[in-house]
This record gives structure tokens, C-alpha cells and sequence, in this order.
């Protein structure tokens, strides 16, 4: 039973006649996902990868009764795209943008928690249920079905690890990509209960990184809730305090947010910290051999 | 974009937030005519360090003479590494007591959070638990009249000092939230005859959000290279090693660095030059590495919207234009990934597959293992 | 099986202090209802009519789990009062405030709807389980318990009419004021339905009056989904068009809400509209006679 | 409180929202100099009624003597019986659409709607219902660009005339949440070449918010008498009949009212002196009724928080103090009716405890039925 989505979800592209939007409009299609229509104020009646672009996203819901928005456009404009999502009813809204200011971001969160739904993102490659739908920008050809979960803060990182893990013939149920900045709308501790309850998932990988608390957040959820194994790797042992490493959250700030930090509390929640991407898959077969 | 002490102070009058009479002043002698206007002063470096009291960088003086010593040596001191420009000389105010006020965001409840503590002076880490209030904020709520009453309940403030801080918190909230601040703090928040005035201002406004602030002065932290990587759209931090490493996306390169370390090496730098570049970007990605003068560089490519052909002919072509004339690590995989090699096998130039195995090989070529 | 509130409804007085707060603390303690603390900023520690005063309504939430407020205060600090109870987690708020500014009103009624709570007013004179409790300033003697439930946008005009259903031994079950603004929490519509539902109530009386489209929807809701008998009387009749008859919403305005219109869609949907109020009570009797 | 016209473009310009170029003025000389000025101009009386262009209130010149003819007409005209004291003097504008926007409070929805059509100049009844486009405002969204761009939609409005709109209706929202207006309305709504013109303004503000408009000028349309019970905080209005009313509460105001009428007579007034009035407050209010020469008095008190003992000792006072030489019939139950009873019984004044039966003796005490 996949989380979140699976083959039948059926998903906007907000900003669809973009450069991005339209590439990556073909690549999801490509990958299965049921992509109903587009949004583009000012284009609608154009069509993009053979789906119909509409001037408001209201319009494309009364005509495809869509329930996920995966949105593309500058950053200044995804604060009004995705109150629009939100307002026209849709329950899954991935933000693509990155540099999407701290207080939109949170005005975004606000509402979307009014409206019970789930943001993931800004700055995230999406989620995908692999084998069935995705919703994101990420190579196709890494997601394979399979026994683990896994949830990430980063993007190429992710799909390093993914990769290692698919070269090792182990396969993912969902693969969500929390997003790099600091205020997002899925947490690990959202996704984590999701794989506990879902019966295809055997095992998690969660790929963290330095700043925030979101890590050590996890850690005490996993001692107290989680029965299934985790693992993880975290980036930015080597960072020095005070420098932002290209994400938005990943900084150490007044001593908060370490690796050591991070580590210490999943290794006493008693997750695995793998020291390296190539150390994941070793440790997820010990996993899944042990259940 | 952290804020200089007096920009922070300058926004804080913008809404009517108390803080003391005040000059600011660039050299010894200004500081001294400043003691005239407003009698004992507090004369206070700015520089965007957290260590500024501890380093000597704040000093008092009651007369011309005692100002222009004063200035004089903080003018000269190094702050964290950093020089003084500028001083900022206020009158001295009288304390009857000091706070800790702070408004910053709480990314795991994606929540601006009010601090707020009976024991100012402090540092934020330094004060108790339990004698720190956290007030989360809805941001459709903002800051009410009650809540800022709840807060005082809970620091156990009462009478006038309530009072003060009821009228005081709502002024904060609406300036951390208009000027799309990510921190406002007010260490220590001074409580006078003439009630509430802001003693200190840290102010960080939301770098993603400074194109809605034209009128806001840029200040930055950045290196020269930084500065110039930030023109070209990069993020990238310098280091102190000696590895030049180049990744798309920047988790992969804080792993990258990550494991550098890990087989003994240092790298020079952080820099993600993002997901789907161009051959131009990349291009200069590689040109400004180059220009740090590293004894290796590696580069690590998982290409998901970056194409592999792409990396390969930038490098050929920076090669060709400008010379790479330093032992390369290369790993290439992902979109492409073979006509990549093949362009770069051309130039002589072997990749490798695994991160790992380019990793191990780019310390290997430092010669220092 | 009484509505909203019972006799074990625990009731926070905000404003306790002045006048009128604590004259009808009394008033409803004698009525019977459990008032469990009273707010006053600057004044916690105090004691009014035996109840403890406190400084914030979250202190006296904290330490009597109370589920209803009533509030008293001037006007333009009735928003920031309500909002505090909301926030506090209350679920029954009685604004007595008349002249709350109608944008204040409707951020209340905003927020409200965020929190799952029922706000009563503002400008009402509450609600009252005859013979249970009563969280209001009615009068206490003309509230006996009976067959009728009874919902009003005046308040003198309603003791007025329970007066004569008294008179004629005919005692209420619920009786609620919606409040005399343009703008309130809750409309005759909820309050049927509340009604409906109560095995208690037999009859419904609605004292509507000129001004708005309540009555008019009432009528619609009633035609559509209302079992039980349903007496209305209507005041205005006689006003002219472009006067504001006291109440903020008791006007006439580009030919809307006329006495004549909520009369005929009132009288349409089967409700029995009665020409004095002294008329209200023999066709009270007559539908509790043609049960 | 309703704002004439010139009132409303004042705060549409504080809002950036163009209005056309004018001038105020009170005479038909001012009227004609100002054409030098603006050119071809549209003269309009500036009085708060809704007839005023079928009243013949607007005029148009384009030399000095059209426009002082023209001014000078309006300024004799009555419309809705209201006099003309100023004159919107407005450069004409070239339209090449004209709309209806309006923002507006849905009280059963408790929030405010933007009614917005294609077909302005029209009376908003007039409108068809699906040519009427209502957008319900969630208050703790506000006004966003994308509703903007679906109510454009939803009209069928398409190019360069939806981004005017969606530029310019979020302006007016903020006006209208700013000002704590409870009407705003333009129409028509002129497109012009050079874009949206609010051509008309219609502004209502809550008058429970007037307070926190200090700024705004206060317009009344209310009698000299009605102004007087205003400042003692009566609810007061003035009718056309001969019995004078006066109850505690809005409701049973009304239903007095109109039970006068049931029976055949007709009210002086709706005077509403409130729950709870103290003893200066009820006479007060006795006296300004006595002040509008009714032939008959009708008092109907239901006492709940109203204590009747205070409005018979009330009347006692006036009736002692200023005489009450005309016939009274007065109903008196509910607290400390007994009390009261026995107070008036003592001056000679008989009470009923029926409301019928007192307003049916009242009718009959006019002599007229």
C-alpha cells in the first residue's frame, strides 16, 4: 500500500509551460505518473506533453478533479501558486523552488495546515512511490520497488544513496525528499510514521544533514515508536560553524545542529549511522536479513 | 544578512522600538566630539561578531579625552578575525534590570518562536531551561495584545514591566515580520526609568527575501571569491585544504568533503554548482576553482538533470581556453553519463564511477598520504 | 439531552471584574451554572461572587479545564479577549460586547472556524439550558424548563415572548440569542438544526426581525430539513427603508431584508408566522397539540 | 458612516487606486475656473444619495460659462431632498469598458465578498445574478493575486484587462480592511487607455470603528435630534407619526412599533435608551421625546437587566421637574416592577403589565381611531 501517492494520484503541474515545468512534465509521464492538466495564467487552451494547460488552477480542478500540485516557477511566485493549490482543494503540493523566502514559507505551512494538507518542500526533488507515480524531479531509472523507505533533506545526495542501494538490487517503497531549506512542510518524524504503518516497507534510510534539530527530533521518535529498522547517513561532518553549506538549513549556529550531535542521538535510538553513502546498503541487508 | 548593531537599531526606530540616543562615528576624534552631545557614552564596535564584548570591543568614556582612547583601541582591535569600521557611541542609560528578548524561526514547527528570559545579559545556550520562555506564533495570528500578556505570565513579569512588554513585543513581531527577518534579538533589553529600551539589536533578515528590501543597505560576510561565486548563482564556501571540489547539489558535496576527510584529505572548498547547469556555469564553476590555486580537484558528478556530456565539454573547453594543469579526480555518472566519457577520454582525462574510488584517488594525488 | 450547554458546562468569566461582570456572575451562579473562574489582567488573585479571579484566560484554563467563556468588556478590546479564549481552547464563546467592529467580528468568527469553537454574539444576550445553566444576562426567573427552543436576534423582545410562553405554562428547552450585528457567530440555520436533533425540543420558536437574509435562509433550511413545527415572529414590519432600527443589522437596505420577504419565505416553508407576540403562544399550543 | 464621493477617491488615492483628476469646490464661479484646469469636465453633486444621476445631479462642460451654468443648476437642485454644498468638479475620462466591483460584508457567511461584473453602470440589483460575480474573502487570507485572477476568470475577462484588475482589486481590499469599510463600491469601474479608474466611490466605514479612524472627517446624515440622543448614546430615529416610543431594546423598539401600527396608529419615533439605563439616562431620554411635541407618550418596559423602579422614579423626576402635560400610557413589568408600580401610582400614572394593551390605549388616547 503505498503513502502519500501511488498510480492512480492525479497531479498538476503548476507552472507547466516553463522550461522546467514542461521537461519534467515529460519525464514524470514517462515515469507513470497520471498527470491530469497544467496551469499557466494567461496560456490555457495550450497544451504541454499532450496535457491541457488551464489559466487557474481552480479551472483545472473543476475540469481533472486533481488531488496533488507539483509546482515550478521563481521563487517570488510560489507563495501565491501555492495558496492557490491549497485554496482550490489540492491535499499534495510539492514546491520545486528553492530560495523561496522563510515567511512565505511559513505562511504557506499555516495555511496548508488549515487545509489538512500535505506541503513537501520548498526546495525538494518531490516524492515518489517508486514503480507506481512521482512527483518530483528526479532521474527515473533509480527508483525501483523494493522493501526500504527512504526520506532525505537532500537531492543528488539521495540519489547517490538510492543508486547504491539499486546497484545492490534493493528496491524503494517511497522515497520522499524533505526539501533543503529550514522551513519545510514534511519533517522525518511525518515520514518515519508513515513507513511504520506501511506494511511494504521493511526498512528506512533517512539521509539527514547538519543544522536544525530535525535529526535528533527523529532520533527521539524512533526510540520511542519505531519498531522497524533504520538507518542513516548524515552530510556535513567536516563543515566548519558559521558557514551555510549551500542549503538554507545546513549550518551549525550557535552550536546547535552538529554531526556529533545528530549522530550520537540516532546511534542511541538505535539506528545504524553509516560513515559513508557506500556503507548504506551493507548495513540495510544486515537490517532486513535480521527481521 | 546579518545587520550591523546600528542598522539593527535604525529598523527598530521604524517602529517605535526605545533605543538610546546614539552617534555613529568612524574615527577617535568623532567619538570624542560625540561625548559633548550625549555626556557618558558606551562606545560599541560594530562588527558582526557574537565575541564583541569578551574581545574588548565595547569600552565607556565620560569625557572627550577618555572617548577618543576608547575608540582608538577598539578601532585597532581584530574582532573574531574582524576589523572596526564604524562605532556606534550611545549615551549611557540607566538599568534597573535586564532581559532577554529574542524572535527567531523554529524550523521543526515552521513557527517563528518568541524567547523571552528575566535573565538578559546572557547568552541564549547560557540560560536555564525553565527560565526561558518559548512562545511559538501562529502566522496567521501574529503577535495580540494576549499573548504577549501570556508571555509575561509565564517569565512571571508583573505590574509595569508587563505593561512595557505588552506594548513592546507586538512593535518586535511586526518589525521581524515586515522585514522578513530570520532573527530579532534584543540581549539585554533594558528596563530604564523611562521603561523599556533596546540595549543591543541583532538583526539577520531572510537573504531569499531580500529582493522585496531594495531600501536595506547589503552587507556581507563573504570573501572576495565568495562574492564572486554568489554573482555566478554558486554556492560556495571557502575552506582551508588544499582539495578544490566541485559537486551538483549540496548535500553531495558536503558528502563529498565528508569523505575527503575521511581518507586523510582537506578540502579547499565547498562548491555546488546546482542541479542542470549549463556548459557556461559549469564552465565557470571551474574557472573560479582553478583561480583558488588548490593542489588537486576533484570533481563529482551524479547527474540527474545534469547532464554528464555537458560537465565534460566544460572542462574540455576551460582546459583548452585556459589550461588545467593540476592532477584531476573525476567522477561521472548519471544523464549521458557515457558520451561524458568518451569527451573527456579524448583529453586524456579517465573518470571513475564510483564516488568513493574518486575520492580515495583525489587525496592519493595531494601526495600527502 | 440539552444543546451546547448542560448544568455541568464549565464557564470562565472574562472581564469579571467591572460591573456588569460581576452583577451577572452572580445572576447566573444563582441561575445555577458552574462558573469556575473569572480573568481580569492585573487583578489574578482577587475573588468575585467566591470565584477565583486570574490573570490570563490560559492561567484559569490550566487550572480549571474550563469549555465556555463569557465575555465582558468594552468593545475594542472584545477581538484580543475572544481571541485568548479561542486560543486558550475553548469551545463556547458568549460575546456580550455590542459595537464590536465588524472586521474585529469577522476575524473572531475566522479564527473560530480555525478552532472548532461556537461563538454566540457579539451583542447577544447569550444562551441558556432552562433550568441547566445559563451563560448570558437574561433575566433568571422567566427560564423554566419545557418543550419550546427558542432562538432570537433580540434580546428584550425574546423575554418579552418566553414571558407570555411562561405565562402560558409553556417552558423552554434551550433559548439563544444570536445577537443584534451585522456580523455574529452563530444563525438561526445552527441553531435549528441543533434543534432538530434535540429529542427535547417539540417547537421552535425564531424571533427574527428586519435587516440581512437569516430569516429568509432559515426558511429555506426549514422547507428542506426541518421536522419539527416552527413558530417565527418578525420585528420591523413598520420601519422605513434606509434607518438602522437600534441594531446593526436591523436595516432596510437597496430593497433587502425586508419584513415582507422573510414573512412570505417564512410562511412558504410552513412556518407559522405570528402578527403580535402575544400571538406566539396559541400557536405554540396548536403544534404541540397536532404532535 | 457613508463618505461622499470625494471622500472615497481621497482614500482610493492613499491606496494607489487612480481616480480621475479634480477639484472640490462650493460655487458655480470655482465651477467654472476649474475647466481651465481640467479640460472637459464632469460635474458632480457631492451628496449621499443613490438617485443622484436620475436626479439630474451630474452635469458636463467643457467652457467656463457651460460649467458654471451647469454647477450653478445642481447647486439649486434638491435630490432625495438633500441640498448640494459641494461639487466634484472631474476631468472627463475617455471609457472604454465599464464594470461594477464592489466589496461588501456577507453577514450570514460572516465575511467580506467582492461582487465584481462586466455590466457597470448598472444598479447592483439590476445585475443578473450569473453576470455577478461573488467571491466570499477568507479574512485571514486577504486578497491574493491568484483569487484576483480567478474572479477575472470567472467574468470572462481575459489580456491586458485582467492584469489591471488583478493589480487593482487586491488595492481596494486593503482599503477596505485598512479603513474598516463595510461598503466600497465603484461604479462604474472606467477602463480608460491608460488603464482601471474608480469613476464613482461609494465608501461606507463601520461606525464601531470609527474610533480608530481619528483621521476620517465625521458625516452625519442624522437629525439635529437624532445627533442629540446620539450623544447620550440612545438609539434614536426619527418617523413621520404622533405617539412617541420609548422601550429597552432594539427588538421590542420594533415591535412596538409596530404594534402601534397593527392597531392603527402611527409612531413618532424608535427610541431604544438600552438595557440596564440609569436614572440620568432615562430621564434624558424622557426628555428629548417630550422635545418633538408627540401628542401621546408610549413607554413599554420588559425590566430584565432595566430595573423599573429607576425608570419610574426616571419620569417622576421629568414630569416634576419639566411637567408631562400630554397623555401617557405606560407598560411596566419584569424587575422590581412593584416598586416602580407603586412610584407612578403615587404622581397619578396608571400602569398596564400587558404590552398590548398599553400600545392599544395609546392609539386610542391620539384621539384618531
Amino acid at each position: 500500500m503505498p503513502i502519500y501517492i501511488d498510480q492512480n494520484t492525479r497531479v498538476l503541474v503548476q507552472g507547466i509551460t516553463g522550461k522546467q515545468g514542461s521537461f519534467h512534465t515529460g519525464q514524470m509521464i514517462a515515469y507513470g505518473t497520471k498527470i491530469v492538466g497544467g496551469v499557466s495564467p494567461g496560456k490555457g487552451g495550450q497544451s504541454v506533453e499532450g496535457v491541457p494547460v488551464y489559466n487557474s488552477t481552480f479551472e483545472a480542478v473543476e475540469h481533472h478533479s486533481a488531488e496533488a500540485s507539483i509546482l515550478f516557477m521563481p521563487a517570488p511566485f510560489a507563495k501565491d501558486a501555492a495558496f492557490e493549490a491549497l485554496d482550490a482543494g489540492l491535499k499534495i503540493i510539492v514546491l520545486i523552488p528553492e530560495s523561496v523566502p522563510l515567511h512565505d514559507a511559513m505562511e504557506i505551512m499555516a495555511y496548508a495546515r488549515q487545509k489538512n494538507a500535505v506541503v513537501v518542500g520548498p526546495n525538494t526533488f518531490g516524492l515518489v512511490s517508486s514503480g507506481n507515480s512521482k512527483i518530483g524531479i528526479m532521474p527515473n531509472r533509480y527508483f525501483v520497488p523494493g522493501p526500504v523507505g527512504v526520506v532525505s533533506r537532500s537531492g543528488t545526495l539521495c540519489y547517490e544513496i538510492v543508486g547504491h542501494l539499486t546497484e545492490n538490487e534493493i528496491g524503494t517503497t517511497t522515497v520522499v525528499g524533505l526539501g533543503g531549506d529550514r522551513v519545510v512542510g514534511l519533517h522525518f518524524i511525518d515520514v518515519l510514521k508513515k513507513f511504520e504503518e506501511d506494511p511494504a516497507t521493511e526498512a528506512v534510510v533517512m539521509v539527514g544533514e547538519i543544522g536544525g534539530s530535525a535529526e535528533e527530533e527523529a532520533a527521539a521518535h524512533i526510540a520511542s515508536s519505531m519498531t522497524k529498522p533504520v538507518i542513516a547517513y548524515l552530510a556535513g561532518k567536516s563543515a566548519p560553524p558559521g558557514k551555510r553549506m549551500g542549503h538554507a538549513g545546513a549550518i551549525i549556529e550557535r552550536g546547535r545542529g552538529t554531526f556529533e550531535s545528530k549522530a550520537e542521538a540516532l546511534s542511541k535510538a538505535g539506528v545504524k549511522v553509516a560513515d559513508l553513502p557506500m556503507a548504506v546498503p551493507p548495513l540495510i541487508k544486515t537490517a532486513l536479513a535480521d527481521k | 544578512m546579518k545587520l550591523y548593531e546600528y542598522l539593527g537599531k535604525e529598523l527598530f526606530s521604524q517602529y517605535d522600538i526605545p533605543v538610546p540616543r546614539s552617534k555613529l562615528v568612524e574615527s577617535a576624534d568623532q567619538a570624542g566630539q560625540v561625548v559633548g552631545e550625549l555626556g557618558e557614552v558606551v562606545i560599541k564596535s560594530q562588527v558582526l561578531s557574537g565575541k564583541r564584548g569578551k574581545a574588548g570591543g565595547i569600552g565607556f568614556a565620560s569625557d572627550f579625552a577618555e572617548a577618543q582612547k576608547e575608540a582608538a583601541r577598539i578601532l585597532d582591535l581584530k574582532i573574531d578575525g574582524l576589523a572596526t569600521e564604524k562605532l556606534l557611541i550611545e549615551e549611557k542609560i540607566e538599568i534597573e534590570q535586564e532581559l532577554y528578548l529574542a524572535i527567531t524561526i523554529d524550523g521543526s514547527a515552521h513557527r517563528p518562536v518568541v524567547l523571552a528570559s528575566l535573565d538578559g545579559g546572557m547568552d541564549v545556550e547560557d540560560v536555564a531551561e525553565n527560565r526561558m520562555i518559548r512562545w511559538p506564533v501562529d502566522v496567521t495570528l501574529g503577535m495580540q495584545g494576549y499573548m504577549a500578556r501570556e508571555i509575561c505570565r509565564r517569565m512571571g513579569v508583573t505590574g509595569n514591566l508587563q505593561k512595557e512588554l505588552v506594548n513592546f513585543l507586538p512593535k518586535l513581531y511586526r518589525m521581524f515580520r515586515d522585514q522578513d527577518a530570520e532573527l530579532a534579538e534584543i540581549n539585554p533589553l533594558a528596563l530604564t526609568p523611562d521603561g523599556l529600551v533596546a540595549a543591543d539589536a541583532k538583526v539577520t533578515i531572510d537573504d531569499d527575501a531580500l529582493y522585496r528590501h531594495q531600501e536595506l543597505p547589503r552587507i556581507t560576510e563573504k570573501t572576495a571569491l565568495e562574492l564572486k561565486a554568489e554573482k555566478l548563482d554558486l554556492a560556495y564556501v571557502e575552506l582551508e585544504g588544499d582539495i578544490a571540489v566541485m559537486a551538483n547539489g549540496a548535500g553531495i558535496t558536503m558528502a563529498t568533503l565528508d569523505m575527503v576527510q575521511h581518507y586523510g584529505g582537506e578540502p579547499a572548498n565547498f562548491l555546488d554548482f546546482g542541479g542542470g547547469a549549463d556548459l557556461e556555469k559549469t564552465a565557470q564553476s571551474l574557472e573560479l576553482l582553478l583561480g583558488t590555486d588548490p593542489k588537486v580537484l576533484l570533481i563529482n558528478i551524479f547527474g540527474g538533470i545534469t547532464r554528464c556530456d555537458v560537465v565534460a565539454e566544460a572542462f574540455v573547453r576551460v582546459k583548452e581556453n585556459k589550461g588545467i594543469d593540476l592532477p584531476v579526480s573525476f567522477r561521472l555518472v548519471g544523464t549521458n553519463e557515457s558520451e561524458g566519457r568518451t569527451i573527456l577520454e579524448k583529453v586524456g582525462i579517465k573518470t571513475f564511477t564510483s564516488m568513493d574510488e574518486a575520492v580515495r584517488h583525489a587525496v592519493v594525488l595531494t601526495g600527502t598520504v
